[in-house]
């Protein structure tokens, strides 16, 4: 276990950030954090969480994917992918770091492989901090993550204990960030850290929904499937999650396991091209889905279901019972209407069934 | 990079003229052979009523430096009221412009009719002058199609 | 007051004048309270509360409820029609009638007016009381600087006078504080508060004048349709666009910023406009009557400035 | 796939003198779309029209790109050439590269990049252009004049010479307005019942007319050429087809206390009554507030009164008689609502209400009227004395401050003229009268008004002071002192006055306002109607159909109103001759699934073009929504495209102006 004293960071940021990307949270003039690249003078946040997930780096807003251009009768095609330079990011939670696990099964570990989102996976490294103040919106325990990061979690996990921040390597990535920086870190034991990850055990025991009852959810019977989409289902839980539903997509943008996305071409203007360029998307919009007829998903209510669903039912159910939740309590922050997933899982256990 | 240190630049003026007045009056301009620069490309807009800021917003988009609307003189309008809400549309952008920080002087309405072709030539020639002085419009670019 | 409404809400639901009440419900905690639909005297008692932190402006959800209601009636008469072509001797299936009771605080009167105004709400179908805002509504600027404390277009009122005499309030400060500063300090502000921008949609789809039924930002049909902003020039836009498309409607609720997970004030850019308008053009406030046209659907032929008046009165520090 | 192709003219030496048209034909040719590009030396001459055509036929063009002169100089004869060509015309578009680049610069280089900007936003347009047709509106050949003085008399009798049936409708019990009630006419001096009531008579005698007095226009529907109005029949309680104007009625008639509204309320008529001698209809009329039968009806008693019902021979009387609402169709409008004076009541300062010897203008003139209270002769109201002494006040209530309450801004333009004449009459007259004229301007632009003018002041001796009168105040012994400032011998004056007569403003009549909602056309502050063009189109109103006569533009004298009348009938009888209207298919057009039914557009729409109907949408699962939505009539619509604008959804476009096709126009030349 390595250490440095947190007065002391900034130097590990230097010698960090001076020869490769370094992003970590900051305080932003609108009272929130969000993650940015580290230049002199930015310091690191107190927040427990960024407005926007981690996801970013990996999964940006936009990406450019392609470029076409006419030329005459010849097409010219213009392949911006190139290799992404090494980066560090330093201050994800652990809600976050698990994110990251629910997109790569879709976006890596499936064929075909998503090399824009590889690419960026493979040279990022992900170093975890451990919350010290979960709040009373945090429900990761529920899906048994740790925050306390007992288990290991990015490639580096990393906690902040009285007034001292430790490091311990999960990965090989994460073993040649701390060689790194071995000349501001020192040797430490971990007498400190396992008495923050006892207390924030603790104190995520006795947090609201630290064990929230999500037995009837990660997996269906066909049956209970069909039950589901049966127009006279009579547990009316999908048309109350959905009456207040604005249809906007800040649940799906801050949301860290959210990974739909919509292709888009650009046009620069009449000779110079097109851009094709993928941007996210949130199965929140009326226009999501939408298919040459018509949308299959025809009001709030069928969106806001299928949000759950995958969340809840679909996902788990394709990735050996992993949930596309981490818990991490932005959507219930977020939410103009203040309608959230612990919500949709509080009706479903009251319900009874879904 | 800094292209504002080309000193082959020069602006690029999109004028909006409405059709039966301003259009006119550059035609007129150009019956009498007068000359103003070649970077201004007219648009011809049944009214200046038709004009929307969609457009003004889009030439900046695609690289115009500045952006001139001309209609009818204020009760001489072909439709007889057109221009009146093209000037109150105009007004009110234009100030959402300068709050955003937007330069002054990169948008411009003037109303000319189809007799005032010295008038029309004049006026350009002026536009693309202020244009040159404040340089290439930084603040409403869109990086994507300033490329190539 | 929370008692009062569940019991007059009750009332109308027993006397069968309304059917459906658009109220507030309890949260996980104190402070998360969802707009919500009740229909029984039990789901009001479990559910409904009313506090200051109910700042959710209902009028918006009107349209869609009402839109529930006459696609009832819609639906009803057209297959009376179709039923009658069949069979000529076929009887009329009666017509359904709803009311929906709606909670309206003095401001969010306004935006129901507006809407009304824009035929978006059938009035028929809506029952309104108007509630007063509670003192402590934290809402930051747009709220302290609230000035629509008087409800309009209600049915009833509930612990609030009709006639409240407007407030003069210092709603313009921040606009003006920002009209003081140069324009590279104006752009540079904006930037920063647009780079945080999600394009969620969150400030629109809350927004009670954007209830278009197809936005221009989604309509694929037009070239404006765009999802989320790849350069700062699209951040701006959007922003911009929808401002302007609320010109003259918005009636300063402030839903916009309250919602956005950025905390972006654009409540700001909407009242940049409102100020413009009153100053330019002379005092109007969207949703105040339904007759007052707003200013960008009149004109004042040899009334109105030229549009250079917006750099003759720009209070830029840069003179020229 | 469109296939476009480009037509480079060289106009002579007139582009191809400062622009590369090979290098732009060229240029152009390699667009995505083109398929066929070249360049000829005059393009609108017999041999590049042939081309054009030729062209179209053999490469299937879907478009055509000229780039020429500007297109309002040739659009038209490349548009008919494509169309003879079989192509729509809609679907040629110019790009004006002589008027805009080789005649404004002079660098061929600069010149032809410019150029082959144009051409591309030109071709960028084409592409996106959608042919179009223009639609045909069958025509109702029958107008209406709403209005029946001489404004409105004029054109109904011009429009029934061509020999289309009118209508007058006409709010009064007879038609004349206010000429019939007028003494003599300036600068000539003709007595004005002499010209008018032949021409009411006339109108009376034409077949074609149709005159509908005491009636409103009450809803008006429909658009040029098929327009659908009800008008209102109030009741008269005398059968107008029975009735023969005998007078046997109003002998009999026991209730002489009655205002008579035709003499302004300067002296009384009888419960039943016909205005005038000369009117037209020349129909008895019962006021049933005053007839003492109708009061007796009204408290349940049926046998009060009655004599004139005994007395009419013809059985005309009809106490029964109801409002009635008649449906009729239209092809054409003329609106001829004329004027008002302003009431003078708010005018406390000349002493209208205090004393019966401050009269207006036109009771002035029923008081010199033949055929007035006091036939003719000229007699104080107030004991019946001849007035030695007249002051005569101008612009009251005309050209008054902008923040005035009480008056207009504007010059009511006949005032100066009709108070030289009262004073020329008064001193011919009665020689002993001394008249004055307090006047801000004395204006007499018009053939023979300032000599007109000038007899009064040098021939009659009118003393004519500049000045503005401050107060009227009537004195113990029955005159009235005029307290006023004289500017050029700058002093008060004041005048021992028996009379005095203000000159009262000129108001559009109260009835245009709702009758201008009712047409949707649109009006200027002043309630006046607000013309086409104020310098092109002076007697159209902008809603395609409605013609504008007389006052209710502004305010006028007889023989301008009376020309203005043959011009609006004239424009009338142009559009009636047509069997169809062709409209410019060049209008707006809503895209009912994004219309919100908001109100926007039909609120800029100068020409009440847009119009909202509930129309039923299938929605998902078997559901009707019956939505208000917007909807243009290419009738009416002339493509300025506000509503374009005003539409937040983006639902409302312009067809040939489209959104798309500006945008790429945008895109094209940047």
């Amino acid at each position: 276990m390595l250490s440095i004293a947190a007065d002391k960071i900034d130097s590990l940021f230097e010698l960090i950030g001076s020869k490769q990307p370094l992003y970590l949270p900051v305080d932003n003039n609108s009272g929130k954090a969000d993650f940015k690249k580290w230049e002199k003078g930015v310091k690191l946040s107190s927040a427990l969480k960024t407005v926007r997930s981690a996801k970013d780096f990996f999964f940006p807003k936009t990406e450019h994917m392609v470029s076409y251009k006419v030329c005459g009768k010849e097409i010219e095609v213009e392949d911006p992918r190139k290799d992404v330079e090494d980066f560090v990011i330093f201050g994800v939670r652990a809600c976050d770091a698990k994110g990251f696990e629910c997109i790569d099964n879709v976006y890596m570990h499936m064929n075909p492989q998503d090399s824009y989102y590889t690419n960026r996976r493979e040279h990022g490294t992900v170093i975890t901090l451990a919350c010290n103040e979960p709040v009373k919106e945090c429900f990761c325990s529920t899906y048994g993550i740790d925050a306390s990061l007992a288990k290991a979690s990015g490639d580096v996990s990393s906690w902040c204990a009285d007034g001292t921040f430790y490091f311990a390597a999960n990965t090989d990535k994460g073993k040649k960030f701390l060689e790194a920086a071995a000349s501001v870190l020192k040797d430490a034991d971990d007498k400190a850290v396992e008495a923050t990850k006892k207390s924030i055990s603790e104190k995520i025991e006795k947090l609201p929904f630290a064990h929230l009852d999500i037995s009837k959810l990660g997996k269906v019977t066909p049956e209970q499937m069909n039950k589901i989409f049966d127009k006279d289902n009579k547990t009316k839980i999908w048309e109350k999650a959905s009456e207040a539903c604005l249809g906007c997509g800040t649940c799906t943008y801050v949301c860290p396991t959210c990974m739909c996305f919509d292709v888009r071409d650009f046009a620069t203007g009449t000779d110079k091209g097109i851009r094709q360029v993928r941007c996210w998307d949130s199965c929140m919009y009326n226009d999501f889905t939408q298919m040459a007829a018509e949308n299959p998903r025809h009001t709030q209510k069928e969106r806001s279901r299928q949000r759950f669903m995958h969340k809840l039912v679909y996902y788990p159910m394709a990735h050996e019972g992993l949930f596309s939740c981490v818990g991490c309590g932005r959507c219930l922050e977020s939410c103009p209407v203040n309608m959230n997933i612990v919500k949709v899982i509080k009706m479903i256990q009251e319900a009874g069934e879904l | 990079m800094i292209m504002s240190e080309n000193k082959n630049w020069t602006p690029k003026i999109v004028a909006f003229c409405c059709n039966w007045c301003s259009y006119a009056g550059a035609d007129l301009a150009g019956n009498n052979r007068l000359e103003y620069p070649g970077n201004v490309k007219i648009i011809r807009i049944p009214c200046s009523c038709r004009l929307n800021p969609l457009f003004i917003l889009r030439a900046f988009q695609r690289g115009a430096d500045g952006v001139i609307l001309c209609g009818c003189h204020p009760g001489d309008c072909h439709y007889s009221t057109g221009n009146y809400f093209a000037r109150r549309r105009m007004t009110l952008l234009f100030s959402m412009l300068d709050f955003l920080g937007i330069e002054k002087g990169r948008t411009r309405v003037e109303w000319c009719s189809a007799a005032e072709g010295v008038r029309f030539a004049g006026i350009m020639n002026d536009f693309v002058k202020q244009i040159t002085e404040l340089g290439e419009c930084k603040k409403l670019e869109d990086v994507r199609c300033k490329t190539n | 007051m929370q008692d009062k409404l569940i019991a007059r809400a009750k009332e109308l639901l027993a006397e069968g004048k309304v059917q459906k009440v658009v109220g507030w419900k309890k949260g996980l905690f104190e402070d998360d309270i969802t707009p919500a639909v009740f229909t029984t005297a039990e789901e009001l008692d479990k559910d409904f509360v009313f506090n200051k932190y109910c700042k959710a402006n209902l009028s918006k959800y009107l349209v869609k409820i009402t839109r529930e209601i006459e696609v009832a009636k819609s639906t009803t008469r057209m297959n009376n029609t179709m039923a009658k072509q069949r069979d000529p001797n076929a009887e009329d299936k009666p017509i359904p009638q709803a009311v929906v009771l709606v909670f309206l605080k003095p401001s969010d009167t306004y935006s129901f007016t507006q809407l009304l105004k824009e035929n978006r709400i059938t009035r028929g179908d809506v029952y309104a009381i108007g509630v007063p805002c509670q003192d402590t509504l934290d809402g930051g600027d747009v709220c302290e600087n609230c000035k629509n404390k008087k409800p309009v277009s209600c049915d009833e009122l509930i612990g609030i006078e009709a006639d409240i005499e407007p407030v003069e309030s210092a709603r313009m400060a921040e606009v003006a504080k920002l009209e003081a500063m140069t324009a590279d300090e104006r752009d540079a502000f904006w930037k920063n508060e647009f780079s945080r921008c999600l394009r969620c949609n969150a400030c629109r789809d809350i927004c009670p004048a954007c209830t278009c039924e197809k936005c221009v930002f989604d309509n694929n049909k037009l070239y404006t349709s765009q999802k989320v902003a790849e350069t700062n020039f699209e951040e701006s836009l959007f922003h911009i666009i929808r401002a302007w498309h609320v010109a003259g409607r918005c009636t300063d609720c402030g839903e916009c910023s309250r919602v956005c997970p950025q905390h972006i004030p654009l409540y700001l850019l909407n009242r940049k406009f409102i100020k413009d308008i009153n100053e330019i053009y002379g005092e109007y406030q969207a949703g105040s009557d339904m007759e007052t046209k707003p200013a960008m659907l009149t004109f004042n032929a040899e009334g109105d400035p030229e549009t250079t008046i917006v750099y003759d009165r720009s209070h830029d520090k840069e003179a020229e | 796939m469109e296939r476009i192709g480009v037509f480079v003219c060289h106009c002579g030496t007139n582009i191809a003198g400062t622009v590369d048209v090979e290098k732009v034909a060229e240029e152009l040719g390699k667009v995505d779309g083109v398929v066929y590009s070249t360049h000829y030396t005059y393009m609108c001459s017999s041999a590049g029209q042939q081309m054009i055509e030729d062209h179209i036929k053999n490469d299937k063009l879907t478009g055509v790109v000229l780039c020429s002169c500007s297109p309002r100089m040739h659009e038209k004869t490349f548009r008919s050439c494509a169309e003879r060509a079989g192509l729509n015309p809609f679907k040629v578009e110019v790009a004006n590269i002589r008027e805009q680049t080789s005649w404004v610069m002079k660098d061929m280089e600069q010149a032809t990049e410019k150029a082959i900007a144009l051409g591309k936003a030109a071709i960028a347009k084409t592409i996106l252009d959608t042919p179009l047709i223009a639609g045909e509106t069958p025509m109702t050949k029958r107008a209406l004049v709403i209005g029946g003085g001489i404004a409105g008399i004029t054109a109904a009798l011009d429009i029934a010479d061509a020999g289309f049936p009118v209508d007058i409708v006409e709010k009064d019990y007879t038609v004349g307005g206010k000429m019939a009630k007028l003494d003599k006419t300036f600068p000539t001096l003709d007595c004005a019942s002499c010209i008018v009531t032949p021409k009411m008579t006339e109108v009376s005698q034409n077949p074609n007319i149709r005159i509908l007095s005491a009636s409103e226009v009450c809803r008006v529907s429909g658009y040029i050429g098929n327009f659908e109005i009800d008008i209102k029949r109030h009741p008269r309680y005398v059968d107008e087809t029975k009735c023969t104007g005998c007078g046997a009625c109003i002998e009999k008639c026991p209730n002489k206390k009655v205002p008579n509204s035709f003499n302004l309320g300067l002296n009384n008529r009888k419960a039943i009554d016909i205005p005038f001698a000369q009117a037209v209809p020349k129909v008895a009329n019962i006021d049933a507030t005053y007839c003492l039968h109708m009061k007796g009806l009204a408290n349940g008693k049926d046998n009060v009164c009655g004599f004139c019902e005994k007395a009419c021979a013809a059985g005309a009387i009809k106490f029964d008689q109801k409002e009635e609402i008649i449906t009729e169709k239209y092809g054409a409008i003329i609106v001829a609502t004329g004027y008002n004076p302003i009431s003078l009541e708010k005018f406390d300062e000349y002493a209208y209400n205090q004393s019966p010897d401050v009269v207006s203008s036109l009771e002035f003139e029923r008081l010199c009227n033949a055929s007035g209270p006091t036939n003719g002769h000229l007699l104080r109201p107030s004991d019946g004395k001849e007035p030695k002494t007249i002051v005569f006040v101008q612009c009251v209530g005309s050209r008054c401050s902008a923040d005035s309450t009480k008056g207009h801004e504007y010059c009511s333009k006949i005032c100066c003229m009709y108070t030289a004449k009262h004073a020329i009459l008064t001193r011919d007259h009665y020689p002993d009268t001394n008249c004055y004229v307090f006047y801000i301007d004395v204006r007499t632009p018009g053939k023979l008004f300032d000599e007109f003018y000038r007899r009064a002041v040098e021939q009659y001796g009118v003393h004519y002071i500049k000045g503005q009168v401050g107060k009227v105040t009537p004195q113990s012994d029955g005159t009235l002192d005029v307290q006023g400032s004289d500017l050029i011998l700058n002093k008060q004056v004041h005048i021992k006055a028996d009379m005095v007569v203000l000159a009262a403003s000129i108001e559009a009549d109260k009835s245009a306002r709702p009758l201008a909602t009712m047409l949707t056309t649109s009006m200027d502050n002043n309630d006046f109607f607000l013309e086409a063009h104020a310098k092109l189109r002076p007697v159209e109103s902008p809603t395609a159909g409605i013609f504008l006569a007389g006052c209710c533009q502004g305010p006028k004298d007889i023989p301008e109103t009376v020309a203005q009348s043959s011009g609006a009938a004239a424009k009338a009888i142009c559009l009636l001759v047509k069997d169809k209207l062709k409209n410019d298919p060049c209008t707006a057009n809503p895209d009912e699934n994004a219309c919100n039914g908001c109100g926007q557009c039909a609120n800029v729409c100068p020409y009440g073009a847009i119009s909202y109907i509930d129309k039923d949408f299938r929605g998902p699962n078997r559901t009707t929504i019956t939505r208000h939505v917007s909807q243009v009539n290419s009738a009416m619509c002339h493509g300025c495209g506000a509503c374009t604008v005003a539409c937040p959804s983006g639902a409302m476009d312009l067809k040939g102006f489209s959104n798309k096709q500006i945008l790429a126009e945008v895109d094209s030349v940047l």
